[in-house]
């Protein structure tokens, strides 16, 4: 490209080494970590739905709220997961979950103590946790049947029967409903199988990337609601009235993004200069 | 309490009107004693699942008598089951108001099942009702799948058709690709350079046919390669689709008639977690440098860090996936990409055999019914003929 | 974020992970020592990870326990991975073929009748179902529709683009592109997301060794 | 033997994983998960293969001392580790566990998160107004990654509410967004039922090798 022209400013502009951009965003991400930024969020329907659905059941209702985050997606789906566990058991509602994606057996549990201990809500009586089985679509429809056909024990290894909470709880029908939280590929299998075939009320928790996916099946009517990445997870936790992880990663995104665009903006402003002198010349 | 006063009179009416049903009355009223009036009838029907393996049975439930308000403060149903009317009903699940379904299932087939509905406002029972038998039996057709068996049927023998007319010589055109054409360039680009080609078969299975599309296009891509003499990377995610690549690569060497040239160790596994096996192949765009990088079939999150480094390492990219999320990636970051069918079209470019190229013709045709059939369902809809959509209501 | 009670073992394994994130960030900068030995110690470690969980979950499940139970008949598929085994010798590889063919049977019979179903009659079903009406729902459901066909017909083949057609075709590329730009700008959010993560984790490592 | 077997195979196979999907019937359901556990069955066994070349790979590696094979040794020291670790004491045990923990989830996370620089970098360089169809990838991707964030909402909300940034990029994801994905789908449908009937009927043969295992 340099050959024996000079590059003018505004091609080496264009051509700028990635790393400064790379710089440039490291510096937005670390700051505002460090100084505590709040900006206001605006609540979409698609999340209102999934609030509005939860606050409106009685007390002592089961909610279902299988979870399929990992290491590597749990920055988006935590939060989200955190908030909907805050809202059911501040709402005295009984959660039963489970994790088909091995990767995140342990994390999912862990959050669900951290936060019924919150809450002071007691394993077995306020919610259960069936833990990990291999191959998502078998056991989802495993569980249209009975939760103790793919999960006889829960994660613990003790008898779901044994567990005050799971006495008349069978399958889908026994759960008002059903929050998918999911960093996978494997909604879809809760949208074909448990919504498809068991006619089970669905909503979904995904990663901000595939919820452009999702938002077909709300339109068509197959989920209920739908939360994409940190910002669904904000917007639950200002419905709920608590602001965490999701609110504050939220306010470094907003700076990060508006960088981005300005960095796209400057790169179109080199272009079309360039292309201006090259045409004077 | 005007309300509660009419509830009453209902009720009684009700209860009433039910006495001569004496064996009835006397179900419900052993197991009410406790509260001052008598349920009203809940109308159970139990029939087989349509369509289902067996097992299963579809309990349906209405209240006739019930006004809306009644209806609205019964906030729980009890279900419970039995294989004998007259003996003990077992308690299977209890559901939320405004049910009026439910999916038993895990029963035995043959055997006759009745079902008993008791309907709880918070404290007394409202409404019960026992019906059945029903008995659940496995479907050997499953008559609501009628719609896609006439597509896969319909869409089978346009399929054949074309390629049986194919066979006798007929010849079809076929719109060119950018990003299939540039395949070819690619590797000559490569020879000319002295660097490699790496081919990324994506993180899909074997069994999954985009990363079988991308078999037949790594299959033209070594053929070439082995005619240049220049030399083609594969690192594998999944086991067995590194099994496959290497049947193909070796193949194609052999078929070039230079058997000798394929090394096992070009076509090799990594690691089957998706990060560690970016990182790897990151390493080989940067340390290998090769000329061109192919990524074909199923790509997720990695996606775009595996583009981005390509770009860094200065390579050409060629990009080929049905993963809808990942593909503005590529477009933003290669410089050719097949979007979607485009990559099960290229095989059938790829091969120039006619046969390939009817079924192509097939899927265009498969297309035109989809629009013709958009265009006539918009306009039933507006219409108010919704049984038209339904149609394609399959389960 | 204040320090919590951390024992040696801790400080080890935190330390272990806060340096490998450290290692992979390095390779922003370019190709170095310390990405090439993440690269490369992940790479063991992840295969290492998922042969022991396929062997004792897995193989144990689905062979070794049916087999036990007496489903004798787990024996076919254990000797069509045992075939696979073929590809070590170099005479006897092709044997291997016969489970792929089982492998790619399976995976193609599915596809077919499993893509036709939820890739085209649950779109068709969903781009057809609503009427069009006279406010803005019905407007939307129109451009809807209008965006489908016209990104349909992008999509053929068999036919030059060209007149009607090719009018229709670059509208339909136009509903792509503004597709592809709106699934970029929402997939920024989650990576953002992802970076605080491990800048949050970074920070907290370092409070724990220095104090809050 | 080498070529005419596995294509009577696949062909059996296809068939029948398409004559099933329409009978619902116990007998068949109970096939169909047999066979979806055989597939499962062989991955299983072919991680050997896997493993196998993972090894033979790096130790050639060391053998012929090729640049940079003292990493490979870190390759298979890690690998034997691991798998020593887990054979012993199980996947439950806790030093298994830490690895993986501390060892395969930083990196595992930290990959993941160079996506926010790449997304930058490639922001930077592809999102030119160079053409109608980069323009128009250029515009929505703005208005969403602007609409999806507090700060969008803040710069346009002295204008007409359906004019905010959040609105047109909820217009955007849930009309053109909706449908072109529509369309895509059901191209990739007819795609993928164009390839299995290919490959079912022994049309589409590359994976048997290079000219159809000849």
């Amino acid at each position: 490209m340099a050959g024996n022209v000079e590059m003018g400013f505004w091609d080496k502009l264009m051509a700028i080494d990635r790393r400064w951009i790379y710089l440039t965003i490291g510096i937005v991400v670390f700051i505002p970590i460090l100084l505590d930024m709040t900006l206001p969020v605006y609540v979409t329907a698609e999340v209102k739905a999934v609030y509005d659905r939860i606050d409106a059941l009685p007390q002592g209702t089961v909610v279902m709220i299988p979870c399929e985050y990992d290491p590597a997606t749990m920055a988006e789906l935590r939060p989200m997961a955190h908030a909907l566990f805050r809202h059911c058991f501040a709402k005295d509602l009984k959660i039963v979950s489970c994790a088909l994606q091995i990767e995140g057996v342990t994390l999912v549990k862990d959050d669900l103590a951290l936060i019924a201990a919150e809450y002071g809500k007691t394993y077995g009586v306020d919610y259960v946790y069936f833990g990990y089985k291999p191959f998502p679509a078998i056991v989802i429809l495993n569980m249209g049947e009975n939760f103790r056909k793919p999960f006889p024990r829960d994660y613990y290894g003790t008898e779901l029967d044994s567990l005050p909470m799971m006495k008349g709880v069978v399958n889908y029908s026994s759960c008002a409903l059903l929050v998918n939280i999911n960093a996978t590929s494997g909604a879809d299998y809760w949208i074909n199988y448990a919504n498809g075939r068991y006619k089970a009320p669905l909503a979904l928790g995904v990663t901000a990337v595939s919820a452009t996916d999702y938002y077909t099946f709300l339109a068509s009517g197959q989920i209920f609601g739908l939360m994409g990445g940190l910002k669904g997870a904000a917007e639950y936790e200002k419905l709920i009235n608590h602001n965490a992880a999701a609110t504050k990663a939220m306010n470094v995104q907003s700076i990060a993004h508006s960088v981005i665009v300005v960095f796209i903006l400057i790169g179109n402003i080199a272009y079309f200069a360039s292309r201006k002198r090259k045409k004077a010349i | 309490m005007k309300k509660s006063g009419f509830k009453f009179l209902v009720v009684l009416a009700v209860s009433i009107w039910l006495t001569p049903f004496a064996s009835f009355a006397e179900v419900i009223s052993a197991d009410s004693a406790f509260q001052s009036f008598p349920p009203m009838p809940i109308i159970v029907t139990v029939s087989d699942m349509p369509n289902d393996p067996g097992g299963a049975l579809i309990v349906e439930w209405s209240i006739p008598d019930a006004d809306s308000l009644t209806l609205a403060s019964m906030n729980v149903y009890q279900i419970s089951r039995s294989s004998n009317p007259d003996s003990e009903f077992e308690s299977i699940t209890s559901l939320v108001a405004g049910s009026t379904r439910y999916e038993d299932s895990g029963l035995e087939d043959g055997k006759n099942y009745y079902y008993r509905i008791i309907a709880f406002d918070n404290d007394n029972r409202l409404a019960e009702g026992t019906g059945g038998p029903g008995v659940p039996s496995g479907q050997w057709f499953n008559t609501g799948r009628i719609p896609i068996l006439i597509m896969v049927v319909l869409f089978a023998t346009t399929a054949i058709g074309f390629i049986v007319s194919a066979k006798k010589g007929y010849k079809f055109y076929v719109r060119p690709i950018a990003g299939i054409r540039a395949v070819d360039d690619a590797i000559g680009r490569a020879t000319e350079m002295g660097r490699p080609i790496l081919y990324v078969p994506g993180l899909g299975t074997a069994s999954e046919v985009a990363t079988i599309a991308a078999f037949t296009i790594l299959g033209r891509v070594a053929r070439k390669v082995a005619e240049y003499n220049t030399r083609v990377i594969v690192p594998n995610y999944d086991p067995v689709v590194m099994a496959v690549c290497q049947e193909v690569v070796k193949g194609a060497y052999t078929a070039a008639g230079k058997p000798d040239m394929y090394d096992a160790n070009d076509v090799y596994f990594v690691t089957q977690d998706q990060f560690p096996y970016t990182a790897a192949v990151n390493g080989v765009m940067l340390r290998q440098k090769p000329a061109t990088n192919f990524y074909m079939g199923m790509f997720y999150a990695e996606s775009l860090v595996l583009a981005e480094t390509g770009f860094i390492s200065g390579s050409i990219q060629i990009a080929g996936t049905d993963q809808l999320v990942q593909i503005p990636f590529f477009v933003s970051v290669c410089d050719f990409v097949l979007m979607g069918e485009e990559l099960y079209a290229a095989s059938a470019y790829l091969s120039q055999e006619p046969q390939q190229l009817g079924t192509l013709k097939a899927q265009d045709w498969g297309k035109v019914l989809v629009v013709v059939l958009i265009i006539v369902g918009m306009i039933f809809s507006t219409f108010g003929w919704e049984s038209f959509a339904a149609w394609f209501d399959v389960g | 974020m204040t320090p919590q009670e951390w024992g040696l073992y801790e400080y080890i394994f935190n330390g272990v992970a806060a340096l490998l994130t450290l290692c992979i960030f390095s390779f922003l900068y370019k190709d170095n020592p310390f990405y090439k030995f993440a690269e490369r110690l992940v790479a063991g470690v992840a295969t290492g990870y998922f042969t022991m969980l396929l062997f004792w979950t897995n193989f144990m499940d689905k062979v070794y326990d049916p087999l036990k139970a007496g489903q004798w008949w787990y024996i076919f598929p254990a000797v069509l991975g045992v075939m696979m085994w073929t590809r070590f010798s170099k005479k006897w590889a092709w044997v291997s073929r016969y489970s792929i063919a089982f492998y790619i049977g399976i995976g193609s019979g599915v596809s077919i009748t499993v893509y036709l179903y939820t890739y085209l009659f649950k779109q068709l079903q969903a781009t057809i179902g609503f009427p069009i009406t006279m406010d803005i729902a019905g407007l939307n459901q129109f451009l809807v529709i209008i965006a489908v066909l016209s990104a349909l017909v992008y999509f053929f083949f068999s036919t030059p683009h060209k007149g009607a057609l090719g009018f229709v075709s670059k509208i339909g590329i136009y509903v792509i592109m503004i597709c592809f730009g709106a699934g970029f700008g929402l997939t920024v959010m989650g990576r953002v997301a992802l970076l605080v993560n491990r800048v949050i984790f970074l920070k907290g490592y370092l409070i724990q060794l220095f104090g809050g | 033997m080498r070529r005419e077997i596995p294509l009577v195979i696949v062909f059996l196979f296809g068939l029948f994983m398409i004559v099933q999907f329409f009978i619902p019937h116990r007998s068949f359901a109970f096939l169909y998960q047999e066979f979806n556990n055989w597939t499962i069955i062989i991955g299983i066994f072919t991680m050997v293969i896997g493993v196998g070349s993972l090894i033979t790979v790096h130790y050639s590696k060391i053998r012929f001392k090729k640049p940079g094979w003292g990493y490979s040794i870190v390759t298979i020291v890690s690998l034997c580790g691991m798998s020593l670790i887990g054979l012993i004491g199980g996947t439950e045990n806790e030093l298994f566990l830490n690895l993986y923990r501390y060892g395969l989830s930083p990196v595992t996370s930290t990959m993941f998160s160079l996506l926010a620089y790449f997304i930058a970098s490639a922001a930077y360089r592809a999102f030119r107004a160079r053409t109608v169809v980069a323009t128009l990838l250029l515009i929505s991707a703005v208005v969403v990654m602007l609409g999806r964030v507090p700060i969008g909402q803040i710069i346009t909300a002295w204008l007409p509410e359906w004019l905010q940034l959040q609105n047109i990029a909820d217009f955007l994801l849930q009309t053109p967004n909706v449908a072109a994905k529509r369309a895509i789908y059901i191209g990739v449908g007819l795609g993928v039922a164009a390839v299995s009937l290919k490959i079912i009927l022994g049309i589409e043969r590359t994976w048997l090798g290079g000219d159809g295992g000849k």
